[in-house]
């Protein structure tokens, strides 16, 4: 058997298996030298070594394993777990708008700016991790001032806060009715 | 010839014909001239006792061939509508060896594919699922932030005027009775027609009370085609005499 | 992503799932055009050609998989038992190719080319997946219409249906009896 076929052969062995195997039972059963079996699993792992290779040849006291290569586990998991694509009502985008720009917002204040309820949007915002609770407002009921969340920057590529594009606000903001 | 046949082994009366052909070294067109259908009524007629349904078949095929033979002795008969049973067998007879033959390839390729193994999925550590936002962009965002001024300017602004009507008393229901009179002297009217340019919602509940007084006293008529058209209005029964 | 990290990437990716995964869903998860999924497929079906390579890209219908190459399967067989792919029975491979060849197809017409009953193979196909029902004909009785499957393709190493064997064909086909 010449070296190349031989490491082909293991790597179908390997591969089939999924398990580890010994490198004494592959020189057994292929009838080669445990030398024979080094040299070709030395060059297996200096292959899956490069970037074009998505295995990685795993060794462990005697014995030699295929598994995927660590560096594109995420690609992987792309692959098996494709994110949920889901899109914002315009109920939901106008409530984040405000929590955006006036943050911290008790939900009383967003509603005064909207004219309609808004705890729908707020929970759903909460669900997708736009916003999140940041306090309380230390007024009659302590009501829970919200905020945007390190997701909500990310999401909009956004360094900061201060990052948010200037609108000309209205002139006279109405104060929450009370 | 002492040839024992299971007809067991045999895939229908089809593959034992074919098989007896393939051991006479003849064509399928030849089957009519050779041993090949006595052959085969001779088989079924030994092979004994057997799953009636999977004989039926059998027996049904040295049937026909039987007919086929008896045919051949008579008179050349009119071809029965339903074609020339020995053209039509000798047909079928082709159709099957030709997937035979396919079937035997296909075994080939079997084999061939059932030497590439393939392994179980791996055991593969999965986050909790995560939530891309789709049509949530900055100038969305900003769209939004526009949206909501807008309204908020309209609000503001239509009690601005509001306050400003009610200051002035400018609609009274007695006016605005006096005033719905006045215009429907010119004939039938629109109720909309009855409101300023731009009217506020003093001056629409005002007009539509003036209204309402008007139908009572029967002084004038309204109706409304469907729900939310506008109401037309025109002299009632008690004429316009007393305004 | 460099072709080569995206070759890399589509390896790790079939390693993980074992099974075929479509070319659509690595094209969307990885966020790539098909092109650029089609050419990585084709470097690594090249790659794994040569004698050194253990592995083989198997494709059929819109499906990638990673399979053993069938060169090894003796060497393979000496180290492990693998599971033997099932084989088909005579009979039931008859009905599977009057299938395929002549697909849409329905019961009847399949009596009549093989000259017996074929309840017991269809059923048998239908819990092999190899083949599915594709509709309904529009004659008497509406009869179920019967076509192959993608492991079809997979059972048999075939890509397409383009790549079923071709033999010169009789003339004309017996009627089904109805």
């Amino acid at each position: 058997m010449t070296a190349q076929r031989l490491k082909g052969v293991i790597e179908s062995i390997l591969f089939v298996c999924g398990e580890s195997v010994s490198v004494d039972s592959l020189a057994t059963a292929l009838d080669v030298t445990l030398i024979q079996i080094e040299q070709a699993l030395y060059l297996l792992e200096t292959e899956y070594a490069q970037e074009g290779r998505g295995l990685h040849l795993k060794r462990f006291a005697n014995q030699v394993q295929i598994a995927s290569k660590a560096d594109y586990a995420q690609e992987v998991e792309q692959v098996l777990q494709p994110a949920q694509h889901m899109t914002l009502s315009q109920s939901a985008l106008e409530t984040l708008v405000i929590i955006a720009y006036r943050q911290p917002v008790t939900r009383q204040e967003i509603e005064a700016v909207r004219g309609v309820k808004c705890d729908y949007s707020i929970q759903s915002l909460m669900q997708k991790d736009l916003i999140r609770e940041s306090g309380r407002k230390e007024t009659l009921g302590r009501p829970i001032l919200y905020g945007t969340t390190e997701r909500f920057l990310s999401h909009f590529g956004l360094k900061s806060l201060e990052d948010l594009p200037v609108i000309s606000k209205p002139d006279t903001p109405p104060e929450p009715a009370e | 010839m002492e040839l024992v046949f299971e007809l067991k082994s045999f895939r229908g009366p089809l593959d034992l014909l074919l098989h007896l052909i393939g051991n006479a070294k003849i064509d399928i067109r030849d089957i009519f001239v050779s041993e090949v259908t006595e052959q085969y009524i001779r088989i079924v007629g030994q092979s004994g006792i057997m799953d009636l349904e999977e004989a039926s078949g059998f027996i049904q095929m040295a049937a026909t061939l039987l007919l086929i033979k008896s045919r051949s002795m008579l008179p050349v008969l009119a071809v029965s509508e339903e074609g020339d049973p020995e053209e039509q067998l000798i047909r079928q007879l082709e159709e099957y060896a030709y997937y035979q033959q396919i079937a035997a390839r296909m075994q080939g390729l079997e084999q061939a594919a059932s030497r590439m193994f393939t392994k179980l999925p791996e055991e593969f550590p999965l986050k909790p699922v995560t939530y891309e936002l789709e049509g949530l962009t900055l100038e969305n965002l900003i769209l939004a932030f526009a949206r909501l001024s807008a309204r908020q300017a309209e609000n503001t602004g239509e009690e601005a005027v509001q306050q400003a009507l009610i200051l002035m008393d400018e609609h009274t229901v007695p006016r605005c009775m006096a005033e719905i009179l006045r215009k429907l002297r010119k004939g039938s009217q629109r109720f909309s027609s009855l409101l300023s340019c731009a009217p506020t919602r003093s001056e629409v509940v005002t007009l539509f009370l003036a209204l309402l007084e008007l139908l009572k006293q029967g002084r004038l008529s309204a109706r409304q085609e469907e729900n939310s058209n506008d109401i037309i209005l025109s002299r009632g029964s008690r004429g316009l005499s007393e305004a």
